[in-house]
C-alpha cells in the first residue's frame, strides 16, 4: 500500500473514552451550579432529608427516562411512558390486591405488563413502520384508557399486600430509600445495556444511519421490537416503584410523566435525533429538574414564577454545557 | 353506569340526561356520577356522564358539553369550570327548551333552574376551624390542587380567610400546587417542611393534595408531629385518619351532589317546581366520627 | 498557455483540524482558460483546499487572490458571487426537494413574494437542454441514483455565472457516457476568462481534460506538472512519494493458472450463488446469473443499467420476484440481515446513506456487520474491536488521527476503506463490491485489486460493480453485461474488450433518464 | 410483484403534482371513513349542528397545528404552541379588558406576543443552537408561568369588550362560526406560506438537509427565526381565537393543546424529521382527531373506552393510509 498513509497518525492523546466522561463531568458540573446556589440561598437545602426527598423525586420520572433513553438512541421518540407506567401500576394491582398473587408473582408480572407495552410500540414502529410518534401517542391513549377500565376508575390499594410498601419505601440501605437505590441499580442496568450489548449498539447504529445498519447485516426490525421491549421494562418498573411509593395504584395518573421523562434525557445531553445517548446524562438531567423545582419550593417561589425559573434555567444550562463541550471537541 | 348499553342515549323511550362535570377520573367525579347513576335507576332515565381530565381545560368542557347538547338531551346538569365561557351555550341550551341544572359550582346565568353544590368557601373555612383549634399557633402551609379554577382557589381563599380572620397566631407561611398529583404533592409538601423546621400543619385542598402531605409527613419521619388536614375521602385519606397520621378532613356529599342533580333534572323535565339552590352539604370527619352511620354514607373508598 | 496574472491564486495556505494538520504552507494557481488538475492520494487535502477556496473553511494561514485582488470568501454564498463555483465531492443536495428546487436554492424567482415554480422549472429544463442532462426538473432528488445526483450538483455548479470552476471527483460516480457529457460541457465552459479546477484520481480523465497538474502529498504542495510532457507514471510517483506500479492495466488473470488448491477457478464446479430470472418491478427484468467459488465476477453496463439494483435485490433490500440459491440450495432472502445469514455481504455505492454511521467513530464502524461475534457472554468485547479496528487501519492505509476519529471528519476515500473494512471483518463467502473504489487514490486502488484478488484466492467469491471497465476487466474472472435491467451478455475476460462490453451495454429498447422508478425499500 | 414489461426509462407519468395530492386524496379518505361510519352509527351526528361543533373543536388546535406545521417541516418541533397561545389569550386580555385599548389594535397586539414567543424561540434555536425541543419545552413553562403571574391566575373576561366575542363567535357566513372560518383562511395562507413563499421553501429545505441548505447559500440561522416568527402568529391567531371563544383568556388552560397539535399534523402525514410537510394533511389530521372525539361522545361510548378507541383508530388509520401511499408510490 502506500507507504506515507500513515504518517499523519495518532496525536491526540486524550482518549476517547476520557473526552466523553469529561462531557458528562460537565454536565454534571451544571447540576453542582444548581446544588451549590441553593445551598446559599436556603440554609435547608443541603439537609439529607432535603436531599433524600429530591431523589426520592427523581426516581420515578428517572427510571421512565432511563428506558426513553434507549428509544430516543434509535431517533424514534416514547410518548407512552406515562400512562404505560400507569397502567403497570394498576395492572400490578390486580395481580397483587385483586388476584391475591404472590409478591414476586405480582412484581414480575408489572414489569411483564411493561415489555408487553413495549412489544407492541415496537411492533407499530418496526413492522407497520409506523411513526414512533404516532405508534406510541396511541398506545399513550390506549394504555390510559385501559388503565380506567381495569381499575374502574378506582385507586387499587396495597394496604392488604405484606411487604409491597417496602419496596420502594425501605430502606435496605440504611437512610437511602429502596426507591431511589432501584433507580440506581436501573440505571447502571441501562448504562451498561446502553453501552455494552447488542441492544444498546444497535439502538446507536440505527440513530445514527437506519439504513445503513440494515445494509450492513443488522435485523433492524427485529433488534428495534427488542429495543422498546427493554424500554418498556424501564417502563414496569417505573410503575412497580410508583404503585409501592403510594401503597396504591391511580388509574388518573400519568400524563404529562412522558414530556418529563424526555426532557430530563434531552438535557442530558442525548440527541433526539438519535445517535447519541448517554444514560448518566440522563441521570444527571432528571436530577437537574427535580433540584430546580426542589430548590425553587424550598425558597418559596411563588408557583407561577418557578415555572418562569425553570424554563429559563433550562435554557441557561443546556447552552453552558454546549458552549464548553464547544470549546472542548 | 353511563352509556347505556345498547342504542345511543336519547333514542330509547326513557328521558335521557347529559352530565357534564369537571372530571371523571378523580374519585370525587366517580362518587357524583355513582350518585347520579342511583338515581337514574330509581327515576327510569339515562344518564350519561363525561369530563375534562383537568380542572383547567376550560374549552375541552366547552366541547363536550356542545356534543351533549348535540345529542338533544331531555336535561342537561353541567358543572362549569367556567362559567362566563359557557353563557352562549347555556343560551343555547333554553332556546332549545333543554333544562339545565348546575351542579358542584354555580352558573352566572339564569339559565339553569336549580344549582346543587357544595360551599366550597364555608367548607375550607370549616378546615381552617379545626385546623386553628388543633394547632393553636404557629406556622402552617397549604398544598393546592388548582390555582386557577374556581374550586381550587375558593378552597385556598376560604380557608386563608378564616386563619386571617380568627385565628392571628397562625400564619401561613406557605402555599404550592401540585395539580393533585400525589407524588408530585409530597415532593412539593415535604420541600415546604424542609423549608419551615417549625412548620406545624398543612391543608390539603383535595384528595390526591392530601394524601401527597400524609405520604411526605410519613416519609420524612414526622408522623404526629404535624397536623394534616385534609379534603374529600378515599381510602388513602380515610385509613391515614384511623391511623392518626390526618387529623381530619372535610368530605363533601358527592354522591348526594349527583342524586339531587339528576332528581333535580327529572322534576325540570316533568315540569314541576324546583328550589333555586340545593345544597349538598359537607362534613367534618375524623377518628371519632368516621365510622358514624351519617358520615360513613358520605364517604367514598 | 497564457503567461498572465493567475486567476485564482493561493499561497501559503494551512488548516488543521484537531488532531490533523490538512494543509500545510500549499499553494496554487489557476491560470485563465486551463483545466488544472489537483490530485493526491487520499486525505492529501484536496477537499479541504477546495473548501477554502469557496468560503466553507477559513484558512488558519495563508492568502488567496482572484484576478490578483485579495479575497476570502466568508461563506458559499460570497464565494458564488465572486464567481466561484463548486461541486463538492459529497453531495449537498435536499433529498426532498425537487431538481429544480434544489439547483435554484437561494435563488428563487418570484413574483409578488410567491415564487414562481413553473419558471424555476423552466430555467432548469433550459440549462438541461443546454448541457445536454437528461433530468426532469420536477423529479425529487430522493429519486435519483447517485450518478443523478452528481449530475444535479453538476448542473447546479454550471447555473452559476460562475468564472472557476472546481469540481471534487465529479466523475467518481459516472459511468464513461456521463463522463464524457461532461468533458463536453468542461470544455464548453473554458474561455479564455474562466478556468477549471479538477479533482479526480482516473489518470486517463486527468490526461484527457487538464493543462497542468498539481500534486498533494500529506498536506504539502509537491509541484505542478504540464499535462502534455508528463508521464502518469510521474504523477503517481509525485502523489505517493516513491515509484508504483500502477495504472496500467495487468491483463486479464490466466483462468488456466491455478494457485495451489483452493485457487481461482473460473472454469467449472462450485456455483456458489445462483441467480435465477431475478425481476423488480421498478427495472430488472429476468436477470440470471451464476457465481463460482473462488471467482470475481464484474457487472458492467451504463448508469441506470440496474446492476446496483441486482444486488439490492439479491440481498433482499428490495423487493424482488425469481430465486436465489445459495450452494445450490434455494434461500428466501428478505432483508440484508437474512443475507448476511446466508453469507452474503453488500459493500452499497451510497457510502454515506448506506455504508457509514457518520457520527461514530472508525471503530464502531468497522465493528457493526460483526458485532455478535466480537461479544462475550452478552457483553460487546470493545477491546476487541479497537484491536480489530486498528489492524484495518493499518492493512487499508486509512488515514485517520486515531481510530476513535468520527468517520465524518475522514477525507472520502478513507470513508470508503472504512465500509471496505467493515466487510472485510465480517467475512462473508459472497462478498458484493458496488464501486468499491469510489473516490480510492491510483495507489490505494491497487492494493484494494490485490486484496480482493486474494481474497478469491482465498476461496471468497466476489461480484464487483464497476462503472470503470479497466476496473473490471483487471479484476474480473468473467463480465456479466447489463442494459435496462436485463442482462445483455456474459463474457469470459479474454475474451473480452472494451469496445465489446460497450456494445453490450448500449444494447436499448428506447430512450434513457437517469431517473429511477422506485423508491428504496 | 411480478415483470410487468415496463423497460423503458421514464416509466413513473404521474407528475409529482399530482401524486401529492393523490396521497392528500387518500388521507382524506380516512377522514371520509370515519364520518360515514359515525353517520351511521349515530343519527344525532350529521347534524349541521354537529358538525359545526366538530368543525369548531378543530379551529383553535387547528390554527396552532398549522404554525407547527411550518416548524416541523424544518425538522424542529414546538412544545410551546399550548400554553403559548394561552399567553396571547391572556395579554389579548391584557389589552382590551384592562388597558381597554381598541378591538384592533388588542388583537395585533396578541398576534405579536406570538410572534414574540416565536421569535424567542427561533433566536434559542438558530443562534444558541439549542434542540427545538428544549428551547420550545423552556418556552412552554415561561409562557405558562409568565400567564399566570400577568393574569394574577385569574381568568380575565371580555365581557366588557364590545365585539371581541363575536371575533370568533359571529358568523360572517351564516352557519359558519367566525372561529372557523379564520381556520380556513389561515390553513390557506399557512398552505401559500408553505409552499410558495421563501419562507416555507426554506424551511423545507432546511429539514431535508441543513447543512446542504447553508451551503446553498441561504442564511439558514435568519431563516429558522423567520420560520418560528410565521409559527408564533399561528400561535398568536390561536390565542386571539381561543379567547374570543370563551369570552375570556383562561390562563391555567393550554397545557396538552401541543401534543394535539403536533399528533394533528404527524396524523396529516407531516414528517417529524421534516423536509415534507402539507397544510392540507394538517388540517385533515385537525379533523379526524375533532371527528373521532366528537363521534365517539355522540355514541355515548364511556369515556375510558372513548381513549382506548382513539388510540387504535389513529394506529389504523395511519397504518391504512401508508399503505394506501406505499401502494401508490
Ligand atoms: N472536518 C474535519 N475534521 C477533522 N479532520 C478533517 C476534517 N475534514 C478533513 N479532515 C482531515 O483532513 C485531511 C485531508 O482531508 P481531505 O478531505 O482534504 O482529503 P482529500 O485529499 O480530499 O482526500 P480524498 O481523496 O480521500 O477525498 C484528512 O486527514 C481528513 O481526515
Ligand atoms: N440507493 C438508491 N437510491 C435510490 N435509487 C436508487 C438507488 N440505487 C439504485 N437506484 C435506482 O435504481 C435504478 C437502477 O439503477 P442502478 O443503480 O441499479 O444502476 P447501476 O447499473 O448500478 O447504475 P448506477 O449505480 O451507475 O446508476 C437507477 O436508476 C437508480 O436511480
Ligand atoms: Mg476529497
Ligand atoms: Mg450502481
Amino acid at each position: 500500500m502506500t507507504t506515507s498513509g500513515t504518517t499523519t497518525a495518532p496525536r491526540r492523546t486524550i482518549s476517547f473514552g476520557n473526552r466523553q466522561q469529561l462531557q458528562q463531568l460537565l454536565a454534571f458540573g451544571g447540576l453542582v451550579v444548581i446544588f451549590v446556589f441553593f445551598s446559599v440561598a436556603s440554609p435547608y437545602f443541603l439537609d439529607w432529608a432535603n436531599v433524600k426527598g429530591i431523589l426520592l423525586a427523581t426516581a420515578v420520572t428517572g427510571i421512565m427516562a432511563l428506558g426513553a433513553t434507549l428509544v430516543i438512541a434509535t431517533g424514534g421518540i416514547d410518548l407512552s411512558v406515562g400512562t404505560g407506567m400507569t397502567l403497570c401500576s394498576v395492572m400490578t394491582g390486580v395481580f397483587l390486591a385483586n388476584l391475591g398473587l404472590p409478591l414476586v408473582v405480582g412484581v414480575l408480572g408489572g414489569l411483564a405488563i411493561g415489555a408487553l407495552i413495549g412489544l407492541l410500540n415496537g411492533l407499530n414502529v418496526a413492522y407497520l413502520r409506523l411513526p414512533p410518534f404516532i405508534a406510541t401517542l396511541a398506545m399513550m391513549m390506549v394504555a390510559q384508557g385501559l388503565s380506567l377500565v381495569i381499575s374502574g376508575t378506582k385507586p387499587i390499594y396495597f394496604s392488604d399486600v405484606a411487604g409491597f410498601g417496602q419496596l420502594a419505601g425501605g430502606e435496605l440501605l440504611p437512610g437511602l430509600p429502596n426507591a431511589v437505590l432501584i433507580f440506581f441499580v436501573a440505571a447502571v442496568l441501562a448504562g451498561v445495556t446502553l453501552s455494552k450489548t447488542l441492544t444498546g449498539r444497535y439502538a446507536l447504529s440505527i440513530g445514527s444511519n437506519e439504513e445503513a445498519t440494515a445494509i450492513s447485516g443488522v435485523d433492524v426490525r427485529r433488534w428495534k421490537v427488542v429495543i422498546y421491549v427493554v424500554a418498556g421494562l424501564f417502563t414496569g418498573l417505573a410503575g412497580v416503584v410508583m404503585a409501592s411509593r403510594l401503597n396504591s395504584a391511580q388509574p388518573g395518573l400519568g400524563l404529562g410523566y412522558e414530556l418529563e421523562a424526555i426532557a430530563a434525557v434531552v438535557i442530558g445531553g442525548t440527541s433526539l435525533r438519535g445517535g447519541k445517548a448517554t444514560i448518566l446524562g440522563t441521570v444527571i438531567g432528571a436530577l437537574i429538574m427535580a433540584t430546580l423545582t426542589n430548590g425553587l419550593r424550598i425558597m418559596s417561589i411563588p408557583q407561577e414564577w418557578q415555572k418562569v425559573a425553570v424554563g429559563i434555567v433550562i435554557v441557561l444550562a443546556v447552552y453552558a454545557d454546549m458552549l464548553r463541550r464547544g470549546k472542548e471537541a | 353506569s353511563s352509556g347505556s348499553g345498547g342504542a345511543a342515549p336519547g333514542t330509547g323511550d326513557k328521558p335521557y340526561v347529559a352530565l357534564v362535570s369537571k372530571g371523571f377520573q378523580h374519585q370525587f367525579w366517580q362518587a357524583v356520577k355513582q350518585g347520579a347513576d342511583d338515581a337514574a335507576a330509581e327515576l327510569d332515565v339515562e344518564v350519561t356522564f363525561e369530563g375534562p381530565e383537568t380542572e383547567t381545560e376550560v374549552e375541552k368542557q366547552l366541547t363536550m358539553l356542545q356534543t351533549a347538547l348535540d345529542k338533544s338531551p331531555d336535561a342537561i346538569g353541567y358543572a362549569a369550570l367556567d362559567s362566563e365561557a359557557s353563557i352562549p351555550m347555556m343560551t343555547d341550551a333554553q332556546s332549545r327548551g333543554i333544562p339545565v341544572i348546575a351542579f358542584d359550582s354555580g352558573v352566572d346565568s339564569d339559565v339553569p333552574v336549580t344549582t346543587v353544590s357544595t360551599d366550597n368557601l364555608a367548607a375550607s373555612a370549616e378546615a381552617a376551624k379545626h385546623m386553628a383549634e388543633l394547632v393553636g399557633s404557629g406556622k402552617i402551609a397549604i398544598v393546592g390542587h388548582d390555582q386557577t379554577s374556581q374550586t381550587g382557589q375558593q378552597r385556598v381563599e376560604g380557608f386563608t380567610q378564616y386563619i386571617a380572620e380568627n385565628a392571628p397566631d397562625i400564619e401561613i407561611v406557605d402555599t404550592q400546587y401540585a395539580a393533585g398529583d400525589q407524588l408530585k404533592s409530597a415532593d412539593a409538601a415535604k420541600a415546604i417542611m424542609q423549608a419551615h423546621p417549625d412548620l406545624k400543619g398543612i391543608y390539603g385542598t383535595n384528595e390526591g393534595s392530601a394524601i401527597g402531605v400524609v405520604k411526605a409527613v410519613q416519609e420524612s419521619g414526622r408522623a404526629g408531629e404535624l397536623t394534616v388536614i385534609g379534603f374529600d375521602s378515599g381510602k388513602a385519606q380515610t385509613d391515614a385518619i384511623r391511623d392518626g397520621l390526618m387529623a381530619g378532613a372535610i368530605t363533601q356529599d358527592p354522591i348526594k351532589m349527583g342524586y339531587e342533580t339528576v332528581k333535580a333534572a327529572v322534576a325540570a323535565i316533568d315540569g314541576e317546581e324546583v328550589e333555586p339552590v340545593i345544597d349538598s352539604g359537607f362534613y367534618w370527619y375524623d377518628e371519632t366520627n368516621i365510622d358514624d352511620e351519617e358520615i360513613a354514607a358520605v364517604l367514598y373508598e | 498557455m497564457t503567461d498572465g496574472p493567475a486567476l485564482l491564486r493561493a499561497t501559503g495556505i494551512s488548516k488543521s483540524f484537531p488532531g490533523v494538520r490538512a494543509l500545510d504552507d500549499v499553494h496554487l494557481d489557476l491560470r485563465p482558460g486551463e483545466v488544472l488538475a489537483l490530485v493526491g492520494e487520499n486525505g492529501a487535502g484536496k477537499s479541504t483546499l477546495l473548501k477554502l477556496l469557496s468560503g466553507i473553511y477559513r484558512p488558519d494561514a495563508g492568502t488567496m487572490e482572484l484576478d490578483g485582488a485579495p479575497m476570502s470568501p466568508a461563506g458559499p454564498r460570497q464565494a458564488n458571487e465572486l464567481g466561484i463555483s463548486v461541486i463538492h465531492q459529497e453531495f449537498h443536495l435536499m433529498p426532498d426537494l425537487t431538481v429544480a428546487q434544489n439547483i435554484f436554492i437561494g435563488r428563487e424567482p418570484r413574483r409578488a413574494g410567491l415564487i414562481r415554480d413553473d419558471e424555476l422549472e423552466r430555467r432548469a429544463a433550459a440549462l438541461f437542454e443546454r448541457l445536454g442532462i437528461p433530468l426532469d426538473p420536477r423529479q425529487p432528488v430522493s429519486h435519483l441514483s447517485v450518478a443523478g445526483q452528481q449530475m444535479v450538483e453538476i448542473a447546479k455548479a454550471l447555473s452559476f455565472d460562475a468564472r472557476v470552476l472546481i469540481m471534487d471527483e465529479p466523475t467518481a460516480a459516472l459511468t464513461e457516457t456521463e463522463v464524457a457529457t461532461l468533458f463536453r460541457i468542461v470544455r464548453d465552459f473554458v474561455s479564455p476568462r474562466t478556468g477549471v479546477i479538477y479533482v479526480s484520481h482516473r489518470m486517463e480523465e486527468i490526461k484527457e481534460i487538464s493543462d497542468r497538474i498539481t500534486v498533494l502529498r500529506d498536506g504539502r504542495y509537491v509541484d505542478t506538472l504540464p499535462t502534455a510532457t508528463t508521464e502518469t507514471r510521474e504523477v503517481i510517483a509525485a502523489m505517493v512519494g516513491r515509484q508504483l506500479e500502477t495504472g496500467v492495466r495487468p491483463g486479464p488473470p490466466d483462468p488456466g493458472a491455478s494457485d495451489g488448491g483452493s485457487g481461482r477457478d473460473g472454469s467449472g464446479h462450485d456455483t456458489v450463488l445462483a441467480v435465477r430470472g431475478l425481476s423488480t418491478r421498478a427495472l430488472l427484468k429476468d436477470v440470471s446469473f451464476e457465481l463460482r467459488r473462488g471467482e470475481i465476477l464484474g457487472f458492467a453496463g451504463l448508469m441506470g443499467a440496474g446492476r446496483t439494483e441486482v444486488a439490492r435485490a439479491i440481498i433482499g433490500a428490495d423487493r424482488s420476484t425469481g430465486v436465489v440459491e445459495v450452494n445450490g440450495r434455494p434461500v428466501t432472502v428478505r432483508s440484508p440481515a437474512d443475507a448476511v445469514r446466508h453469507g452474503i455481504g453488500y459493500l452499497s455505492e451510497d457510502r454515506k446513506r448506506y455504508g457509514l454511521l457518520l457520527d461514530q467513530d472508525v471503530v464502531r464502524n468497522v465493528m457493526l456487520s460483526s458485532l455478535p461475534g466480537l461479544t462475550r457472554g452478552g457483553f460487546v468485547r470493545d477491546a476487541d474491536g479497537r484491536h480489530v479496528a486498528k489492524e484495518m487501519v493499518d492493512r487499508l492505509s486509512i488515514r485517520t488521527p486515531s481510530v476513535a476519529q468520527r468517520t465524518k471528519n475522514l477525507s472520502g476515500g478513507n470513508q470508503q476503506k472504512v465500509v471496505l473494512a467493515k466487510w472485510l471483518v465480517r467475512d462473508c463467502d459472497v462478498l458484493i463490491v458496488d464501486e468499491p473504489t469510489r473516490g480510492i487514490d491510483v495507489g490505494a486502488k491497487d492494493e484494494i485489486y490485490t486484496l480482493l484478488t486474494a481474497l478469491a484466492a482465498q476461496g471468497k467469491s466476489i461480484i464487483v460493480i464497476s462503472s470503470e471497465l479497466p476496473e473490471v476487466l483487471r479484476l474480473a474472472d468473467r463480465i456479466v453485461v447489463m442494459c435496462e435491467g436485463r442482462v445483455t451478455g456474459t463474457l469470459a475476460n479474454a475474451d473480452a474488450d472494451q469496445h465489446q462490453i460497450m456494445e453490450l451495454a448500449t444494447r436499448f429498447g428506447a430512450d434513457r433518464s437517469l431517473v429511477t422508478t422506485g423508491d428504496p425499500e
